[in-house]
């Protein structure tokens, strides 16, 4: 024991500990350099700024309350005090139509992305081997300068096209820009990567509906709700939109409950609120939602016609569906004949009725099929574009607006990088982290290894941009200009803006700010780069953009264009008056020739050796696991399983008892592919033949929370798509589990599964 | 101080020393408070061990009790009262735990009105040198006049003598 | 001039209020907002997985599920539990301190400084809503810069609970008196009540018999937790709906 | 037994004129677990009470059990003493002392408890009623306070019950030495003399004692006990928990004792004072308590089971057949299935080693007990979602050691500066009987005997 040990033991405890870690520290500040400070505030008297939520697609409005407060900032390479304005806390904002105030689990842990310890605090450069981690802090005009040299070196040699640009979809006038860079540079368009992307279901909706788009649901009208495994109230689409009209659908209506059904094969944090919830074998959906629309047309309860197109896509829809009566679909749906007529009487009786479908059903290989055939039932019952049915958000008229196109996730993310017709030089990643959401079998690292050169955006050292050779640290989204244009979530058009809400703590820059200087270094050379991208700044960007939106009828109206502009900042954005729906995109012989047969899915694996479908899902605490490293997060419980800190294997009890697998012990889970190990938790809302487990932990490289915690499920997946789209199959990999023999580590919040525990002895 | 006293094995002697001392008093020309008994256990059935046996303890154990219980529930009740928070939907002088406290305080006056009692009345502590003698300690009673008259002693030496004393000591400050 | 002051004060008195909350059940949809937003608002400490995994996490509100039924017949019922300021609350009793105490708006407050941690009320709440600071709290710097000003840090060995957002109430009271006017329902909220995507938390006076909350109290599907304990809560659950008792089926 | 003064002075101050080399090994051993628990405490001191295994909804744990369990052991003494005293029980001569002195060191102990257990020990003086600067007092509606002034009221009570009837003996100390130790026990003693006015106020104070402290063991027993029955928790709130944990205090305390006074039979080799009658007395004693103690918990089952409330089964259950289950059947076993045929029958009661083996599965039995009763209604409260599991850690176990060493350690010392059976006491018994038995005889003809013996 040294001196310092034995006094604090001799000492009462806390007083003096502490006064010692204050003296620690008093003295670090001390030495301290104080900045001057870039904005004066009254302390103790809160700010109010807008802001955007980007901690996923939907764009909800933020307020972000801002108060005076001590920061230890990086400015100019140097760190030091400063006294400056602080985000404290995020709040909906209450005009944005997206969100009207509220804010879902995830938008408020923003604040933790900002204040993250372990955020990238300045540009670094790799001095190790690739992946060690080993990295030196140089000035962001030496950042650039290498970045701009080797762009503009790999274009000199006539390479153009093998520059790649990684990212998730943005929609917003970042997108615009990198697309605008990326043709004037002469690349290929940027790749999109996301794990839960939903191409199948725009492309459906494409079919069906002419829109390449995300639904928007008017469930405060609905008055019945049948949704296919779509976890709509927790992580799926605009989730707090969702839940705004969900809460009206059930007591917003004096005199009126709507009904909401749940089909679904394990009980999703959504399912867990219906008022009836309906087991159905996983991928086999589509075949319910048919037989559904067989009943109500054999009982002429709807008329075909009603499905117009997107009845045309099912094959068999004109005559009658009679392949998929209640009595031939009920072996394999899983779900009674009487139940299904049941259904669609109620169905057809309480209109307006709307079907929502999304996750497991469409992560198959007829993921297509039973898309369409949950449009063409929405079809029938004269959901679309109706209220109390699906709606398609309109697109503000900006200047630019990002494409629409389909996002390229699909297919084989390495087998694209590595199928470029020219091999990738350079590889630019914003905002995407396949290395960690990609099954094994892709062998995304290893590709990426391969490329000379990865520069990364990233504002956390994460599996991916652990492989950069350059990090180019953005901002935080409290620290940057947002803005964004919701895909779904409102029924008129929106694009939202907002100014920084606070000063960035670290020597970092926004990645618009760094893509433009890029651009303008390289414009001696390559002209059309310079003049793809005019502005000076992201923000000269956005407000151009945003200029024509004076003109329509809006939430905003000035005659001026600085009123404008700052209005619509102060505001968080713009929203448009009318409601009307935009053009339908034309309908192409592709699109009209489309027909499927709704079937069965395959599974990857023999159902002896791997009698267990397995199914990843999105987790509520982390979506796809970019949450992981915020420690508000991590410590949420999870609201089915009560789990924090854990990951972990969902298993029905029965199922565990037959296996002897108790609550906590430690599970390995096989595919073909690989294999995994994490405690077990018996649900009991879920089929004995499924076992599921929440993406987002198994992180090997996420800051401190995050990394070497849990297993990742990603990484056993099989590789098998949804032909069609080449999207990514993710619920089709049949596993083996089997008891290890050790304990798990399984945090639970909660205690016992029961109110009324009916064997007192359960725990 | 000055006394004169036997030492007496058994309590039969003791008392018999005892009387005879008392036979002598008026003669010799000392009262009853100048007999000195000294024993070391106490000898109450035995007239000698009897001396002062009026006292007011059990009253004012009684009476202690009864001031602990009222100090106490003064006290506690202008505690509730010099700042008075609600709790739990209670009254602010809460009679039922209250009386609890007033119970404890009523047994702590009594106890230590007892051992105060006691104290005093035992002339306890007292660390001056007064007549005393060890062999007490192994069973012996020692009877004895402090102060004897002048003249008295021979006298009083006999008849210690006579009770059948162990032995007669003189003890002198 | 002082005399006209003294005069103006008497004149403007703020209503006294009796704060509670609705909860609808119906509404609730298990998202976790108000547990991530009370964290936010009232810098509760994350207390990291080790003392969780030794029960010492904490999270004012929390979301209660519970089954019913087994597979595939089975239901979920969530239960959002926080502190419900009950009017005869067990927990205030048992303080011997007055860290628990009963203020005049009815709440039921809890004073940090003179914690000194018997744990004696988080044992006698029958809600378990009661949570303690077994480790000093730490916050990674910078996370300590989240921190709201508005609201103490709590060290080692001192017991929290919801407070109803006790400084949103407070600066909107004083707002109030400076304005020279009675509050009005929904003018402020605690931070879960703001949230709540459903709108399934409602707050407001309880005393004011036109306020939500006072109307959602009145419903047929008010119920309180624990009912029979007598310790009067001022949340009211509003109870799930069943569709087929409208549809008669 | 029959022996002169001289004999008894010598063997009953013979502990506190020799040492032996075993002494200062067993004091050295016992000091060392003690101080293992300080230095488990001085650990939580730093870490916070987190370094305990307690949690939510866990929040009272094996201190609270310590406390209760320790304050169960003093009802050995004082109460015993007292009743045993006001009954006249010839037999508790030897006895009381021994008792006495557990009562006021097991006390001790158990007040330390609560301290260690606070999230914030160092401002553990909030307790007391004093006038602030905070402008505050303690709140008088806590049981908290209640045990404060009960435990307060007791440690002063059994301490003078302790201390009063020693002033005599520690004068018979005084003379019997030399030097620092004479002046020592000379102001120890308050300058007792033994005048017959000393000797009647002493008895008189003793009587008084007695009948007040009788109450006061009874209320603070009780007070412990209302810690549990004023909360609304399932398995706590009962009416039956006063005399329940007043009973199980006695019990416990008798069978403490018994291992105490065989412990300083054979130490002290004091095998003529304590006498197998004396633990055939005691024995019988704890066969009435371990049968009242059976009773009392099956009346609480039988009232909880028919009852059949949800909460309440619960928690029953939990113990009964859940995970603590083979703790609550070890109790049972420890409580009533051994101590009951040992102590039925007189031929292994009058053993003295037959009573201590049914002396010590009770004292694990009662510490079985308390924890049974603080922590299984805490994991299962009201809420099943709030249910947790409760795990001691080693700081808890290491000070619950340490406060199992402390008591022999303290009575080591104890026996080291006071004789550990009451001397005045034990020869007043044997002068009493003759004295009773002889017929008075006229003091007249005594004097005229002796006169006549010519001595």
């Amino acid at each position: 024991m040294d001196r310092r040990t034995f006094l604090k033991l001799s000492s009462l405890g806390g007083a003096t500990a502490a006064l010692s870690a204050c003296d620690k520290s008093g003295k670090l500040r001390g030495q301290m350099i104080r900045f001057i400070p870039e904005e004066r505030l009254v302390p103790g008297v809160a700010i109010w700024k807008t802001s955007l939520c980007r901690q996923c697609c939907s764009g909800c409005g933020l307020e972000v309350r801002v108060m005076e407060g001590e920061a230890v900032v990086t400015r100019h390479g140097q760190r030091g005090l400063m006294q400056m304005g602080l985000a404290k806390k995020l709040e909906g904002n209450p005009e944005h139509p997206v969100n009207r105030g509220k804010l879902c689990a995830r938008g408020h842990a923003g604040l933790q992305v900002t204040y993250n310890p372990d955020r990238i605090r300045f540009p670094l450069r790799r001095t190790g081997p690739r992946g060690s981690g080993q990295y030196r802090q140089v000035g962001w005009d030496e950042a650039v300068t290498e970045l701009s040299t080797r762009l503009g070196s790999i274009s000199s040699q006539g390479k153009a096209g093998s520059v790649a640009f990684l990212t998730r979809a943005l929609r917003d006038q970042r997108g615009v820009l990198v697309q605008r860079f990326l043709a004037a540079y002469g690349a290929p368009p940027a790749v999109r990567f996301e794990f839960f992307d939903d191409a199948v279901l725009r492309r459906a909706n494409y079919l069906s509906f002419g829109r390449y788009q995300l639904p928007t649901f008017d469930l405060a009208r609905a008055n019945y709700v049948i949704s296919f495994g779509a976890d709509f109230l927790s992580t799926w689409n605009s989730v707090v939109a969702q839940n705004r009209g969900y809460g009206a659908m059930r007591q917003g209506r004096p005199g009126l409950r709507g009904k909401f059904v749940q089909v679904e094969a394990r009980m999703s944090p959504t399912g867990a609120n219906a008022d009836e919830w309906v087991y159905a074998k996983p991928g086999s959906e589509g075949l319910l939602a048919v037989s559904l629309a067989q009943v109500m047309l054999s009982e002429r309860l709807r008329p075909a016609e009603a499905a117009r197109e997107a009845g045309a896509r099912i094959e068999g829809w004109t005559q009658g569906l009679s392949d998929y009566s209640p009595e031939k679909v009920q072996d394999q749906t899983g779900v009674a004949a009487a139940r299904i007529r049941r259904l669609a009487r109620e169905l057809a009786a309480h209109r307006p009725a709307v079907a929502i479908v999304a996750g497991v059903p469409l992560a198959q290989t007829n993921g297509l099929a039973n898309a369409l055939a949950v449009n063409a039932l929405n079809a029938l019952l004269d959901a679309v574009e109706n209220p109390g049915g699906i709606f398609f958000t309109p697109r503000p008229p900006l200047a630019y607006l990002p494409s629409v196109e389909e996002s390229s996730s699909a297919k084989s993310l390495a087998e694209r990088i590595l199928n470029n017709p020219v091999p990738i030089e350079a590889l630019l990643v914003y905002e995407a982290n396949p290395v960690f959401a990609s099954p094994a079998t892709w062998h995304v690292r290893e590709t990426l290894e391969k490329i000379p050169f990865i520069a990364s955006f990233g504002s956390f050292i994460d599996e991916t941009s652990i492989l950069a050779d350059l990090i180019l640290p953005d901002h935080s989204h409290l620290e940057s200009w947002v803005d964004h244009v919701p895909e779904s979530g409102s029924t008129t058009a929106v694009a939202s803006v907002a100014a920084p809400a606070m000063l960035p703590l670290h020597h970092t820059r926004a990645m618009p700010d760094v893509l433009l200087d890029v651009a303008h270094r390289l414009g001696p050379k390559l002209d059309p780069v310079e003049s793809a991208l005019p502005w000076k700044s992201y923000q000269e960007m956005l407000q151009s953009a945003f200029e024509p939106l004076r003109n329509h009828a809006g939430s905003v109206k000035a005659q001026k264009a600085d009123d404008f502009w700052s209005q619509v900042q102060q505001n968080g954005g713009w929203w448009s008056e009318q409601s009307d729906p935009p053009p339908k995109a034309p309908a192409t012989a592709e699109r009209s020739a489309t027909v499927v047969k709704v079937a069965q899915p395959e599974l990857d694996g023999d159902a002896r050796d791997y009698p267990f479908n397995f199914l990843p899902y999105a987790s509520q605490q982390f979506g796809d696991g970019s949450h992981a490293n915020l420690p508000w997060m991590q410590e949420m419980p999870d609201v089915i399983s009560t789990a924090m800190w854990s990951t972990w294997v969902e298993i029905n009890p029965r199922t565990a008892e037959r296996l002897s697998i108790r609550q906590g012990d430690l599970v390995e889970v096989r595919s073909q592919h690989g294999t995994l190990q994490a405690p077990a938790l018996l649900a009991p809302g879920i089929a004995p033949d499924v076992v599921a487990m929440p993406v987002g932990q198994g992180h090997e490289q996420y800051g401190r929370y995050a990394s070497g915690r849990g297993a990742n499920p990603i990484k056993i997946l099989c590789a098998r798509v949804e032909p069609e789209t080449g999207a990514l199959a993710w619920a089709a990999t049949r596993v083996n589990i089997r008891r290890v023999g050790t304990r798990g580590k399984l945090v639970l919040f909660g205690g016992a599964l029961r109110e009324s525990p009916r064997n007192y002895r359960y725990r | 101080m000055q006394a004169i006293y036997g030492l007496y094995r058994d309590p039969d002697s003791a008392q018999q020393a005892m009387d005879l001392l008392q036979q002598a008093e008026r003669g010799l020309g000392f009262n009853d408070n100048q007999i000195l008994v000294l024993t070391g256990e106490p000898y109450e059935d035995h007239a000698f061990g009897m001396q002062n046996k009026k006292t007011i303890m059990p009253w004012m154990s009684a009476g202690g009790g009864l001031v602990g219980g009222l100090l106490g529930f003064w006290f506690i009740s202008f505690t509730q009262r010099a700042y008075p928070l609600m709790t739990g939907g209670m009254q602010i002088v809460t009679k039922w735990p209250d009386g609890i406290l007033t119970y404890e305080l009523t047994m702590l006056g009594a106890i230590l009105t007892t051992v105060v009692t006691l104290l005093i009345a035992a002339r306890l502590p007292d660390w001056r040198r007064h007549v005393f003698d060890p062999a007490i300690g192994e069973g012996k009673i020692l009877i004895g006049v402090t102060d004897p008259p002048e003249g008295s002693q021979d006298e009083l030496r006999r008849r210690l003598r006579s009770a059948g004393a162990v032995e007669v000591k003189e003890f002198i400050a | 001039m002082a005399p006209a002051k003294e005069q103006n004060q008497k004149a403007f008195r703020l209503k006294r209020r009796n704060w509670g909350m609705a909860v609808d059940e119906d509404r609730c949809t298990g998202c976790e907002a108000c547990v991530v937003a009370c964290h936010a608002e009232n810098n509760i400490a994350t207390v990291g997985e080790e003392q969780a995994a030794r029960g010492r996490a904490m999270h004012w509100i929390r979301i209660e599920r519970y089954y019913e039924g087994t597979f595939p017949d089975i239901k979920v019922k969530y239960q959002p539990v926080l502190c419900q300021q009950c009017d005869n609350a067990p927990c205030e009793a048992v303080c011997p301190t007055y860290a628990s105490y009963h203020n005049a708006e009815g709440l039921n407050a809890q004073i940090y400084n003179r914690c000194i941690g018997t744990r004696y009320c988080a044992n006698a709440c029958p809600y378990e809503d009661r949570y303690f600071n077994f480790v000093n709290p730490a916050w990674d710097e910078p996370l300590n810069l989240q921190l709201n000003p508005d609201v103490s840090v709590r060290s080692v060995g001192i017991m929290e609970k919801c407070t109803f957002c006790i400084q949103r109430i407070r600066a909107a009271e004083i707002n109030a008196e400076k304005e020279k006017r009675q509050l009005k329902d929904g003018e402020f909220n605690p931070a879960c009540v703001q949230s709540c995507p459903t709108e399934a938390l409602v707050f407001g006076d309880l005393d004011d018999p036109e306020s939500r909350v006072s109307r959602l109290a009145k419903s047929n599907r008010a119920a309180k937790l624990l009912p029979d304990l007598g310790t009067k809560p001022k949340v009211t659950y509003l109870r799930r709906g069943s569709w087929y008792d409208e549809q008669n089926t | 037994m029959n022996k002169t003064p001289e004999q008894i002075n010598e063997e009953l101050l013979l502990p506190l004129n020799s040492t032996s080399w075993r002494y200062y090994l067993a004091v050295a051993a016992l000091g060392m677990l003690v101080l293992v628990g300080f230095y488990a405490w001085g650990y939580q001191l730093d870490h916070g009470i987190g370094a305990s295994g307690l949690d939510r909804p866990v929040f009272w744990g094996v201190y609270i059990t310590d406390f209760v369990f320790w304050i169960g052991i003093s009802h050995a003494g004082t109460l015993i003493s007292a009743i045993l005293r006001v009954s006249n029980a010839e037999w508790r001569r030897p006895v009381t002392r021994c008792a006495e002195a557990i009562t006021v060191f097991s006390l001790l102990i158990a007040a330390t408890f609560p301290v260690i257990h606070l999230g914030r020990p160092w401002l553990f003086f909030w307790l007391i009623p004093y006038p602030s600067e905070r402008g505050i007092w303690p709140q008088f509606r806590s049981p908290l306070l209640w045990d404060f002034f009960a435990l307060n009221t007791y440690l002063i009570g059994s301490f003078s019950f302790l201390l009063l009837p020693s002033f005599p003996d520690f004068a018979l100390v005084r003379d019997r030495s030399e030097g620092w130790r004479r002046r020592l026990y000379g102001i120890l003693s308050l300058g007792w003399r033994g005048t017959p006015k000393q000797w009647h106020r002493l008895e008189m104070a003793m009587r008084i004692m007695a009948v007040a402290i009788i109450p006061v063991a009874v209320s603070v027993h009780t007070i412990v006990s209302w810690d549990f029955a004023m909360a609304l928790v399932p398995g706590w709130h009962s009416t039956i928990f006063g005399p329940y944990f007043v009973a199980g205090a006695i019990f416990s305390g008798i069978a403490a004792l018994i291992i105490v006074m065989a412990c300083v039979r054979k130490l002290l080799h004091l095998e003529e004072y304590l006498e197998p009658i004396h633990f055939d007395h005691l024995g019988k004693l704890l066969l009435a308590m371990s049968l009242i103690w059976f009773y009392f918990v099956f009346a609480e089952s039988l009232t909880t089971w028919y009852g059949n409330q949800p909460s309440e089964m619960t928690v029953f259950w939990l113990t009964r057949s859940g995970s603590f289950s083979p703790l609550f059947w070890m109790m049972v076993i420890c409580n009533a299935i051994i101590p009951v045929p040992i102590l039925s029958i007189k031929r292994l009661r009058s053993k003295i080693g037959w009573t201590v083996l049914a002396s010590i599965p009770i004292v694990i039995g009662m510490w079985l007990e308390r924890f049974l009763i603080v922590v299984p209604s805490l994991e299962q409260n009201r809420l099943p979602y709030a249910y947790g599991t409760y795990t001691p850690s080693w700081v808890e176990i290491g000070i619950t050691v340490a406060s199992f060493a402390a008591m022999p350690l303290l009575y080591l010392l104890f026996v080291k500066a006071v004789p550990i059976i009451s001397i005045w006491e034990l020869k007043l018994g044997q002068h009493e009987k003759p004295a009773e038995v002889a017929a008075p005889v006229p003091a007249e003809e005594i004097v005229q005997g002796a006169t006549a013996s010519g001595r």
